[in-house]
């Protein structure tokens, strides 16, 4: 556009701004809906390069400002303030509409259903506790666990009565109990359901992460950072401590040891480790799953030699500790 | 304007619930409500909501009586507008002229609902971005009047500094909310609050000249609410 | 058995006991094994009049005991100490068993249906609550109450997206969605039918308590209270507070108003009574709720003469509150 | 006897555990545990069951080293027994020579737990009654030379004095565990406790003589526990 090293042009929603001294509009948008302007926006939303272009930028625009509305109105977009400002909301909300829409990825996904399972979780031991307590009173012995009792309560036949001091049950009480039995059965398939929902989206969003960490962690960490973006940003160091907060708040408000790892402790490779080594594999380890994360989010295949190395170097960590147990 | 309101501010009106002081703003969106808020319709139908102090920094401004720069013709940039429980009165606000509010939000869930507020209000734009990164939404934000933060995170002060610096006119307001445990959970939130005071006086992206800062307690807890006016070029 | 005032009987489990200055065996059982023990034993508990000629001998067994075991063995059950305490410890442990059986009453089955329904209404709202999140990054627009949304899922045909900001359902994310509403639909299922349990429950043990303060509120009644027994045996000025443990409490630690109300206050005789004859109210209606328990728990019939003496009641408070007025 | 443990009171044994004081009492039961409780084994295979003092008043009071007139003899009249948590250990102490347990419990749920328990242990009579009227329960009950009393209810020490006049013989002692809150909730714990032992002794059905009052904190808080011996005929 220009040959000035001072003249630099960016693109706004109106179109292409060039500054050379002062503001001027560059190009015109050659469509005209809201949708299709909308989605200019997006993609001139999304441009690197003229984030980029802004970015370098600011040292003008903290002197000096672009007019918008002038420009837009030269743009053809708007006659008037008024219209400035209604145009630009329906063009706004589009283009937020479309952006929500698209925010819906994969491993938001596997987030949702994550939180849906702790849900479940909770609802199917409180449920089963109640049909325990309820069914004791007709069949106090009655000894199984968790989902073994409910499996029983709901295949009762009506004429058995094994207890010796439990009440005797009516037909409307065994009606009831038995669906009621059933329907946290269902609960477990739904759970069931879920968790394997869960698997087939890791998998696919998240194979390296889902081959370290497992699916369930894997999937467990990618929702407390809030999606795998935000995982594969994280410094490995927060990675490690992450699930911890607690003992990291009392950690930094008072003399308290930090903490060594959170979440990450549920997995073998951690919690059969000798104690002393936990430090130091908890902090491969969190490497490793930070390198798993960014290798999902920005290449999305899978490199086996992320576990590879891990495995390398937790076994040299293993060898030097127990060298220096025979030196001492 | 009924015999219940008077003006209090432009565009804020204050009245009594259940005998105690209380503010309202005129609804710009008629028969529909966003949060649950109480409603008061004068003579003529106009109807006035009321505005919870608890719900809303801005709003707890206004109720401990800080003058507040917000007109109702202002341009205001909102960073952190959550589901929109306040934009909507700074929306109430604006109708009464003609300004505009560019509500930035960064979270997918409450941002629906500011989608869902804009399309019944034609004052807001709502923009669906990372309020410590101006230069995503650059092409969407004209210059404004006011800068009102409430954003919960680290780098408070310096973050609105960052929006002064491309968007906030020469003598336009800062209106920021603090939340000490966003910035340091283990620190002395007094300690906090004077370290991001300083910021806002002298940074490289823009510096302020502070007006006022207040506690905003009772109605929100180890928050601080700062009125800043930016300062001239040097 | 004696002529003598001071000679005095009452049955233990091994027998019959006479007391003329100092205890005898006077009658033996005629059988023998523990079962029949057991079920003679209960009836010697329940006998009142047994109860009452114990309660008469206090003032001996203050001075001197009877001993047990010599008595028992001289009744031929027991030939050994140890002997003694094993038989008695068979009988006791079958005489728990049966007493334990009966002791499910249809009240108390009652109280496990309410304990159930307040665990049912819980789970529902928990589990439309994340139906409701989970879907609405699909349909946020979608605004529906409770049921209605989760029947909504239920039913979404595939091929419809009405949103202009969800994200694409594929066919795994609507099977999951819809199985999970299909879950909570059953459970809204099972509170209906958990609602008509205890309504036909109530309507059999306890008509004139269902009657005066309705199916619902009379069984949660019941349900606090322990038992219909415990209701009937409770003073009407603790029924009428019921559920306002923490404002009692209060009030007895600090100069807080004692409560008026507790549970009760659900009823419309009372949430729709003027503010301050509500204290009026609640002690009648307490009143006529202790007088119904202690109807259904003594007589088991129906007298609607509870009802209409209630109401005659209530209408001179409001009669005798209104001419107050008119003289003021 | 392992080398671990060492006698401590009759049927009452002491070891440690993660390095401190522990009490443990030899399993009536072998093979079976109640409450979530550790085994110790000893070389010749006898069971050790650890004894919470944090889930019994009366191992609170082996705990807190007073001296408790239980003895593995003692015919022993238990009040509020509960789900059995402190019943077995009783259990295993009388099962040492030839006590007996009459556990009497007036709740449902509890008793089932109870009467499971007594079908493993060939020393406890359960009893399904109330404990504030032993005319109910007199025609299962010989005399006895110990109460222990553990109820949460108003008038406890009536209540044990009603239950002594029936079944304590001569010189019998009462173990009782006293919660101020459950005789009331609004009254200050100590002048409960000052009243309580009042009754204890003077009371129409029984009087007792007070040998020791403990606090038994912090194993259970607001609980008192008494140890007294019946006075003999005035």
């Amino acid at each position: 556009m220009s040959d000035s090293e001072k003249s630099k042009n960016f693109s706004a929603w109106f179109g292409s701004v060039t500054y050379g001294g002062d503001f001027s509009l560059s190009e015109k948008p050659l469509i005209s809906t809201s949708s299709e302007l909308s989605d200019q926006l997006i993609s001139t939303l999304s441009s690197s390069q003229n984030i980029r272009l802004i970015s370098s930028l600011k040292p003008v625009f903290k002197e000096e400002k672009p007019d918008y509305r002038a420009l837009a109105k030269e743009a053809g977009l708007a006659d008037t303030d008024a219209e400035y400002v209604s145009t630009l909301r329906e063009i706004a909300i589009q283009t937020a509409r479309k952006q929500l829409s698209a925010s819906m990825t994969e491993d938001k996904k596997v987030i949702q259903a994550v939180e849906a399972l702790d849900d479940l979780n909770e609802t199917i031991n409180h449920l089963t506790e109640r049909l325990t307590e309820w069914y004791s009173a007709y069949y106090p012995e009655l000894d199984l666990p968790g989902e073994a009792y409910v499996r029983f309560v709901s295949e009762i036949p009506e004429s058995a009565s094994q207890s010796l001091m439990g009440a005797p049950a009516t037909h409307e009480d065994l009606l009831l109990l038995q669906s009621f039995a059933d329907d946290i059965l269902s609960l477990y398939e739904r759970k069931a359901a879920v968790e394997s929902f869960i698997e087939m989206k890791m998998k696919e969003t998240a194979p390296n992460l889902s081959q370290l960490a497992g699916v369930v962690l894997g999937a467990r960490l990618l929702s407390m950072a809030g999606g795998l973006k935000h995982l594969a940003a994280m410094p490995s160091g927060s990675i490690q401590v992450m699930g911890a907060e607690k003992a990291m708040v009392k950690h930094l408000r008072s003399n308290a040891p930090s903490p060594k790892h959170g979440t990450i402790f549920s997995h073998p490779i951690l919690n059969t480790a000798p104690f002393r080594l936990r430090g130091k594999i908890a902090r491969s380890f969190a490497a490793a799953v930070s390198l798993s994360a960014r290798t999902d989010y920005y290449s999305g295949t899978f490199n086996p030699k992320i576990e590879s190395d891990l495995n390398t170097k937790i076994n040299r960590i293993k060898q030097a500790s127990s060298q220096k147990e025979v030196k001492e | 304007m009924t015999d219940f309101l008077k003006p209090y501010s432009d565009g804020v009106y204050e009245g009594r619930m259940r005998g105690k002081f209380q503010l309202y703003t005129k609804n710009a969106a008629p028969g529909s409500i966003v949060y649950g808020e109480k409603i008061m319709t004068d003579d003529d139908g106009t109807e006035y909501r009321s505005w919870d102090p608890k719900r809303s920094k801005l709003g707890a401004l206004y109720q401990k009586k800080i003058r507040v720069p917000l007109t109702s013709g202002s341009r205001v940039l909102y960073l952190g507008a959550a589901n929109g429980t306040t934009v909507s009165h700074v929306s109430d606000i604006l109708a009464e002229s003609s300004g505009v509010v560019y509500a930035v939000e960064f979270s997918e869930r409450p941002m629906r609902d500011l989608v869902m507020l804009a399309e019944k209000r034609n004052n807001i734009i709502p923009i669906f971005s990372d309020a410590t990164r101006p230069e995503l939404y650059f092409p969407m934000v004209e210059p404004v009047d006011v800068i009102f933060q409430d954003v919960a995170q680290a780098n408070q002060a310096a973050i609105a500094c960052k929006n002064a610096a491309y968007f906030l006119k020469e003598g336009g307001h800062l209106i920021l909310s603090i939340k000490a445990r966003s910035v340091d959970v283990a620190k002395n939130p007094k300690k906090v609050f004077a370290e991001e005071i300083k910021t806002l006086e002298k940074n490289a992206d823009a510096s302020f000249k502070i007006l006022k800062t207040i506690d905003l307690a009772p109605f929100h807890v180890d928050h601080m609410g700062v009125i800043a006016v930016k300062n001239s070029k040097e």
